[in-house]
């Protein structure tokens, strides 16, 4: 019979490589289980990946490849959200529904939004609303921010504010120019961590992420950053691939957040997620992988929901469809299709049981605590 | 004042560590013409190799010891069989096959170790803090500032006073010449692509119990060092020197007065040098 | 004749950092004139050269053209004037045909430098200019090789072409016979005495080959570590024996 | 002689015209695709070839320019700008001025010193799209939302449809390409050519060598400017990696592949890129080692290019058999 | 001491030397004489490996070094001094000398510095200069100098007094001809009247073919192989 092709598109090669290559594994283990399991509405999935390298117009062919080229009916994937900020826009002519399963740019479901494009993982607002209802609830005075020098970390940083300040009209934040933002390509942190020491600030947002994270953190906890004087969030702190790298050397204690905690849901769904996973690879899932797993199983919902593989029809069942994921129920929301999530934060502890460290306490913020309205998110589709 | 001390100290560092591996760079451009881009792939395999060493021996000195001396043998092989083909051909071919090189190695590394992120351990013995008034700094770092300048003059004292340096001198000037008053010129081109190939390693291994290990770190080492070189002059040792000494202490006290231009700080000081001086601090005119 | 002197030089001097390798050069040159500069390896003439025709600027002394003060200009301000050079080593665009090599001064000349949308090929003037000059230095049978196929004395012929093309009033030429058999050399001084009688052009050059100089020059200065030792027609240098200890040795005897 | 030489190259021109007009429809959507893109690339190659092979100067900035165009007509069109051709010559404007200025302060460089100094400025105006968030969208780039509809003799065309876009962007393509082989054949090429041969030489028979290069460097980035402002209308985007020096290093690497002493090499050489990449990308997951065993024996064997080294060898053949 | 024995030298496609043959014997100078483009340098460059012939031999005291890179050739006797005299530019004249020693051969006195210096008082006090910075004739003694170092048997010398004032080329052609108890030379030169006052025994090139040779005696009588030859 027909086979469903679906096309994944993340970063397979250069730096970022390790995002391309969880986000196949999850993307791999739905397959196979889907498959097994008799495929989407009897067809069986056939998996298609492409590599952005990062870089939008490489994105761009790879979308145009898999849909003009292998006529793929399902569009998931992208990592980078500069790539999916300027690459959503070419969507419409591609005709084809896209899930987005790691860019966390707001925009996406926000002002460049359209009747295509779908996410379903953490955007930055709601992972940044998270952290200024944690953040109200220390008795920092002054807060600053490390943070990659481009949109992701100055969009953290101005969000971060924005909340904070509606929840909490006492706090003080550092002006533009006392914070830091190092470049991308930065290795040697501590002309910044000096800078942080410096200032007068007792609380730090640290949005920071893979390699640039594992840096911050050793070079930080030399120079005694995290000597327990200073609050520190670090909003993407608890991403496998950093607790991994990192094992022991990850101080205890820091609030970290992420989009996917493989053990903040002790659902069925969850675990046996994390079994399949482990036992396929070994390894615990990172969010990344829970993405693309998570993806597929939402439009195996929706194709059933709509009883077709027939692109425009799957994406009115998208619309507004609750689906049961291993971090929980999520609902896309019809006018922006930013998906309802509950987000994650946790403090890092030691436990003899893991390899890395964990997090406990968890903290789950309900989605409807941290999902801005949709007049908020700008989108006008 | 205890905060301008830690960003010199912060600048030194991450000078003398850019020095090193611009001064394989330099070196095999003074010598063999050749501006390899793949510099930087053999900064990252000493890392990754030094990191190997260390799985089985957990020792950081035989990591430092090993790693780099294996990337050595591998630039004497790629010196014999790839690069000398292309000497006297234009700069841009050298470029080309040096940047097609940089991809095999990269991706090379990815498969072999994986994408991941890993992290090396400094040795014991440097391991610690040391305070400086209220503040602690790694003693890993201040290593990093005596041995930069340590190896660098050593190297400089070699090229200018030994009568291998001379000739080395000679053969990179002339490399015609220099056969005809009997130096086996191929040799000596080998062994000078894989003096660089060391330093750069021997860079990659000091700098991985600082930086977080990962396919593609030499790309971002491989642009400043160039700009090194190039604002130094090209071959010059000393420009090498002052080169990254600058360019270290521009970013450390940049990240504290430039804000958002930091970015772009290693570019406006490679046109502000080339602007003042064609041919870097350095540089001969020719 | 007209008595304003081609080429005014006062107490030029120039310094390579610290290091004095030219001093207090003072000389006239009349249009028409014949003149060579002579001294030992190292006595400063190309430099003098460069100090003068716009390889760079003189650190002492003024420079001038016609009457018009040149001196530091660069050479592509002094060449519509009408001074030009050529070089001691062989200095031509070896990929191009010789014709094209031609055409380079030609386009110039005739101010197309900037002519990004005219066609080369159907710039007939210039073409037949070119064929011109090529007879002239007896070179046109080899209009349409790549210049760095030619044989070195015709690639130094070449090398007058392209100043010629340019209709020069003064030419400095930096030992232009160098490397020619004696064939060519006696070619290269026919072509330099005719020009002067035909065109009244200016020649000021330097050379070892004491045959030249004697052959060409009507008037010799002789540079010694970078001061004029001495000056004046054939036979005052010839007999000078300062001249004969510093320069010409034993191996000049009449 | 020469005249024979020039109609030679005006009957491959022809040739290569249709050739290009056929494809289409000859071709599925995709490889369309790819064929624009092709051209693309090809086009800013060639203006970084009237540089490096024509003038002999090793530009690793040209993306800045090519950028500096997509901009241009991101803003332009982002705006409530309607007109696509205004938005290109917004793009040829944008990338001739920042040439001109620029170009100012490089061209007196040689060699390693120009490709470092053009990369320096280059990287400059890569931080000036990535950090100037207000007018260029910081580091998320500029998407175009919507693409006006051409207008031409009274005609509306929508380039929605991949065949129109190819339709479009070629034509543009050829008035450039047709543009740089006029220059490239003028007294001015002649020039360029004479200051890759011998600089020195050159303006010791009075030509301003640097206000040559100068004019060059204008005209390379103008032309890169429009291959840019095409690429935003292709992409509908403009984002700072276009500017990136990884950017600039395309152009280069597909010149020194096609061949840079051919004028049509680079576009040759965009092709061979592309299509290797189609190739291996489609074959393995580790395309860079790939591509990079590929490019060794490319760069050995092929001292010339593939394009150069090709026909040389069938020009050698030629002459054998007479 | 050295035998050429007819050797066909390309560079790329074209077909530079068609058989050249020649021979030097131990205490000669022998001079080979030609117009532009004959074919001089290549002879010289064929010897020393720089262009090895495509067909033919060159045997050095018995044995084909045909083929043998450079610096092989250069170990075992040969000394180069090429026309356009390549002095390390930014070596002091000392280091010029001291990179080109190698070991001496067995019954020869060893060039050192100070014999060296002998020779050439001239270089004495520009011993620490650059060598950049030399002016032509003293480059042409150090380049000179610089081939003794290397203790040769037989000498190279391409167009030694190209570009020298008349004094030095006397200068240069009295040290030439004190070297020979020592070496072999075979010399180049367009000058023709310098050459054959030093030389022992002649070859005159045409586009790269031996077309006279003969005592150096002779030739500077013959008068019609010189203006046929030399045109002189
Ligand atoms: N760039 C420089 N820096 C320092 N000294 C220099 C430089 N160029 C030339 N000299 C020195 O200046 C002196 C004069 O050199 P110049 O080239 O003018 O001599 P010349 O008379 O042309 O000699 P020749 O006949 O050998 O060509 C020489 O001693 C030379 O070493
Ligand atoms: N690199 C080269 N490629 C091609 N042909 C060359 C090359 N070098 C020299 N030739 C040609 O080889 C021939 C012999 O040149 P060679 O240099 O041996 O002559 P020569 O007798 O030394 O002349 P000269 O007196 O000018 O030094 C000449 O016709 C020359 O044009
Ligand atoms: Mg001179
Ligand atoms: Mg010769």
């Amino acid at each position: 019979a027909k086979t469903v092709k679906v096309g994944f598109v993340y970063i397979m090669s250069g730096p970022f490589a390790a995002y391309g290559q969880f986000a196949k594994k999850g993307a791999e283990l739905a397959v196979a289980e889907i498959n097994a399991a008799g495929g989407i509405n009897g067809h069986q999935v056939e998996a298609y990946f492409e590599d952005s390298t990062g870089k939008p117009d490489v994105a761009i062919r790879a979308l145009r490849k898999l849909v003009f080229q292998e006529k793929v009916d399902f569009l998931i994937g992208l990592d980078s959200s500069g790539v999916a900020k300027t690459v959503v826009p070419s969507i419409p002519q591609m005709k084809t529904p896209l899930i987005i399963t790691h860019a966390a740019t707001p925009d996406v479901t926000g002002s460049v939004c359209n009747r295509y494009v779908f996410r379903v993982s953490v955007n930055l607002s709601q992972n940044v609303k998270a952290a200024a209802l944690l953040a109200a609830e220390t008795d920092v005075k002054t807060w600053t921010t490390i943070g990659p020098d481009y949109a992701f970390g100055h969009q953290s940083w101005e969000y971060f504010e924005k909340y904070l300040k509606a929840i909490k009209p006492g706090a003080g934040f550092l002006p533009r120019d006392e914070v830091a933002f190092p470049p991308f390509k930065t290795t040697d942190f501590n002309p910044y961590i000096n800078k942080i020491m410096q200032s007068k600030a007792d609380g730090v947002l640290v949005s920071l992420w893979g390699g640039n994270l594992i840096d911050f953190v050793r070079q930080a906890k030399e120079m005694g950053l995290f000597d327990g004087k200073r609050q520190v969030l670090v909003t993407l702190g608890a991403a496998t691939e950093v607790l991994t790298a990192l094992g022991d050397k990850m101080p205890e204690g820091l609030w970290v957040g992420t989009r996917y905690w493989f053990l903040a849901n002790d659902s069925r769904r969850n675990k046996d997620f994390v079994n399949a996973y482990k036992g396929r690879y070994g390894d615990y899932p990172s969010y990344n992988a829970h993405g693309a797993y998570g993806a597929l199983y939402t439009y195996k919902a929706a194709a059933e929901k709509a009883g077709t593989i027939d692109k425009e029809k799957v994406i009115d069942a998208l619309e507004g469809l609750t689906v049961e994921l291993p971090v929980g129920a999520i609902t896309l929301r019809p006018e922006d299709h930013q998906a309802l999530t509950d987000v994650t934060w946790g403090k890092t502890a030691a436990d003899p049981a893991y390899p890395i460290r964990i997090l406990d306490p968890i903290k789950l913020f309900k989605a409807a605590d941290v999902t801005p309205s949709v007049a908020e998110s700008g989108c006008r589709k | 004042m205890e905060s301008f001390i830690i960003n010199l100290l912060n600048g030194l560092s991450w000078g003398m560590l850019l020095f090193l591996i611009s001064l394989g760079l330099t070196t095999v451009f003074g010598v063999l013409g050749v501006l390899n881009f793949a510099h930087g792939s053999f900064f990252m395999l000493g890392a990754y190799l030094c990191m190997q060493v260390m799985h089985i021996v957990p020792s950081f000195w035989l990591g430092i010891l090993i790693g780099p001396l294996s990337v050595a043998i591998l630039g004497v092989l790629i010196e014999r069989v790839l690069l000398r083909r292309t000497y006297g051909r234009d700069i841009s071919f050298q470029l080309l096959l040096t940047f097609a090189i940089l991809l095999i190695l990269d991706d090379a590394v990815r498969i072999i170790w994986g994408p991941g992120y890993h992290v090396v351990e400094p040795p014991a013995l440097l391991s610690g803090v040391f305070t400086l008034f209220t503040r602690t700094y790694p003693v890993y770092r201040l290593f990093l500032v005596v041995a930069g300048p340590l190896i660098g003059l050593s190297l400089w004292a070699f090229f200018q006073f030994s009568r291998w340096g001379k000739i080395i001198r000679a053969a990179a000037m002339d490399r015609e010449m220099a056969e005809g008053i009997g130096i086996r010129v191929p040799l000596l081109f080998t062994a000078v692509f894989a003096l660089g190939s060391w330093l750069a390693a021997m860079g990659g291994a000091l700098a991985a119990p600082h930086q977080s290990l990962a396919p593609s770190m030499g790309e971002r080492i491989i642009i400043e060092s160039f700009i090194v070189v190039v604002s130094g002059g090209m071959g010059s040792f000393p420009g090498a020197f002052v080169g990254a000494l600058i360019l270290g202490l521009f970013e450390s006290f940049g990240t504290v007065f430039l804000g958002s231009v930091q970015m772009a700080v290693p570019y406006i000081l490679l046109a502000a040098v080339l602007i003042v001086r064609p041919h870097g601090f350095f540089g001969r005119e020719v | 004749m007209n008595d304003t002197p081609i080429l005014k030089i006062e107490n030029l001097g120039h310094a390579y950092g610290r290091y004095m390798v030219i001093q207090d050069i003072s000389l006239e040159v009349a249009p028409g004139e014949l003149t060579a500069l002579i001294g030992p390896n190292g006595a400063g003439k190309t430099t003098f050269y460069n100090s003068v025709s716009g390889g760079f600027r003189p650190t002492a002394g003024k420079v001038y053209f016609d009457g018009r003060d040149i001196t530091g200009l660069p050479a592509h301000k002094l060449v519509p004037m009408g001074l030009l050079r050529s070089f001691q080593i062989t200095n031509i665009f070896p990929n191009l045909t010789v014709m094209e090599n031609i055409l380079v001064p030609l386009v110039l000349h005739y101010g197309k430098g900037y002519a990004f949308l005219g066609s080369l090929s159907r710039e007939k003037k210039l073409h037949r200019k070119a064929e011109e000059v090529l007879d002239k230095v007896g070179i046109l049978s080899s209009a349409h090789r790549p210049a760095a196929e030619l044989p070195y004395g015709d690639k130094r012929l070449v090398e007058m072409a392209i100043v010629l093309a340019r209709e020069p009033k003064l030419v400095m030429l930096d030992e232009p016979t160098a490397g020619m058999n004696p064939e060519e050399t006696d070619r290269m001084i026919q072509l330099i005495r005719e020009l002067a009688a035909r065109f009244g052009t200016t020649f000021f050059l330097t050379e070892h080959d004491m045959k030249v100089v004697f052959a060409v020059a009507s008037r010799i200065y002789v540079l010694h570590q970078g001061v004029l030792l001495a000056q004046g027609d054939q036979e005052t240098i010839r007999s000078d024996p300062r001249v004969r200890e510093a320069y010409l040795g034993g191996s000049v005897d009449d | 002689m020469d005249l024979v030489k020039q109609h030679k190259t005006a009957i491959i021109l022809l040739l290569a015209l249709a050739f290009f007009v056929a494809c289409p429809f000859a071709l599925p959507v995709y490889w369309t695709m790819i064929l624009t893109e092709i051209l693309i690339m090809g086009l800013l190659a060639m203006s970084f070839n009237l540089l490096f092979g024509y003038t002999g100067l090793l530009s690793f900035g040209q993306a800045g320019f090519f950028g500096v165009g997509a901009y241009a007509t991101a803003l332009f069109l982002s705006h409530g700008g309607s007109s696509l051709l205004l938005g290109l010559a917004a793009a040829l404007v944008a990338g001739a001025v920042s040439a001109a200025v620029i170009g100012f302060l490089c061209v007196r460089r040689d060699e390693i010193y120009f490709a470092m100094i053009t990369l320096g400025f280059g990287m400059m105006l890569y931080t000036v799209a990535h950090n100037w968030f207000d007018l260029t969208g910081g580091s998320d780039g500029l998407p175009v939302m919507n693409l006006p509809p051409l207008s031409i003799l009274g005609g509306q065309y929508s380039l929605f449809d991949p065949v129109a876009m190819y339709v479009f962007v070629f034509s543009i393509i050829a008035a450039c390409v047709f543009f740089l082989w006029r220059v490239v054949r003028s007294p001015f090429g002649l020039m360029l050519t004479a200051i890759r041969e011998n600089k020195q030489r050159l303006s010791f028979v009075g030509a301003g060598v640097q206000n040559l290069r100068l004019a060059a460097f204008v005209i390379a980035g103008a032309v890169a400017g429009i291959a840019g402002g095409l690429f935003c209308l292709f992409n509908a985007m403009a984002t700072p990696d276009i500017l990136h020096w990884g950017f600039s290093a395309r152009p280069v690497l597909m010149t020194v592949l096609g061949g840079s002493g051919i004028f049509l090499g680079p576009l040759f050489g965009a092709a061979i890129f592309f299509g290797l990449e189609q190739l291996i990308t489609d074959l393995t997951e580790n395309w860079m080692i790939f591509l990079g065993l590929i490019l060794i024996p490319v760069v050995i064997y092929f001292p010339r290019g593939i394009l150069g080294t090709l026909t040389d060898w069938i020009r050698t053949r030629i002459k054998r058999t007479r | 001491m050295i035998e050429l024995d007819d050797i066909h030298v390309y560079y790329g496609d074209s077909y530079i030397l068609q058989g050249v043959s020649l021979n030097v014997q131990a205490g000669e100078i022998v001079c080979l004489l030609g117009r532009n483009g004959a074919g001089k340098t290549t002879t010289m460059r064929g010897i020393m490996g720089y262009n090895p012939p495509a067909r033919g031999r060159v045997v050095v005291d018995g044995r084909d070094i045909a083929g043998q890179p450079v610096f092989a050739n250069v170990r075992r006797g040969l000394g180069f001094v090429p026309e356009d005299r390549r002095i390390f530019a930014d070596l002091t004249v000392m280091e010029n000398l001291a990179v080109a020693a190698l070991p001496p051969r067995q019954g020869q006195t060893p060039w050192t510095e100070e014999r060296i210096f002998e020779v050439f008082p001239l270089l004495v006090k520009l011993k620490n200069h650059k060598g950049g910075a030399l002016s032509g004739g003293e480059q042409q003694m150090l380049s000179l100098a610089r081939a003794l170092m290397g203790n040769p048997r037989m000498l190279l010398l391409d167009e030694p007094c190209e570009g020298l004032a008349p004094i030095i080329v006397e200068n240069i052609g009295a040290i030439i001809t004190s070297l020979k108890a020592d070496v072999a030379i075979l010399l180049t030169e367009q000058n023709a009247h310098f050459a054959l006052g030093i030389a022992d025994r002649g070859y005159v090139i045409d586009k790269g073919r031996i077309c006279y040779e003969g005592l150096a005696r002779e030739l500077a009588e013959n008068e019609e192989v010189q203006q046929r030859y030399l045109a002189v």
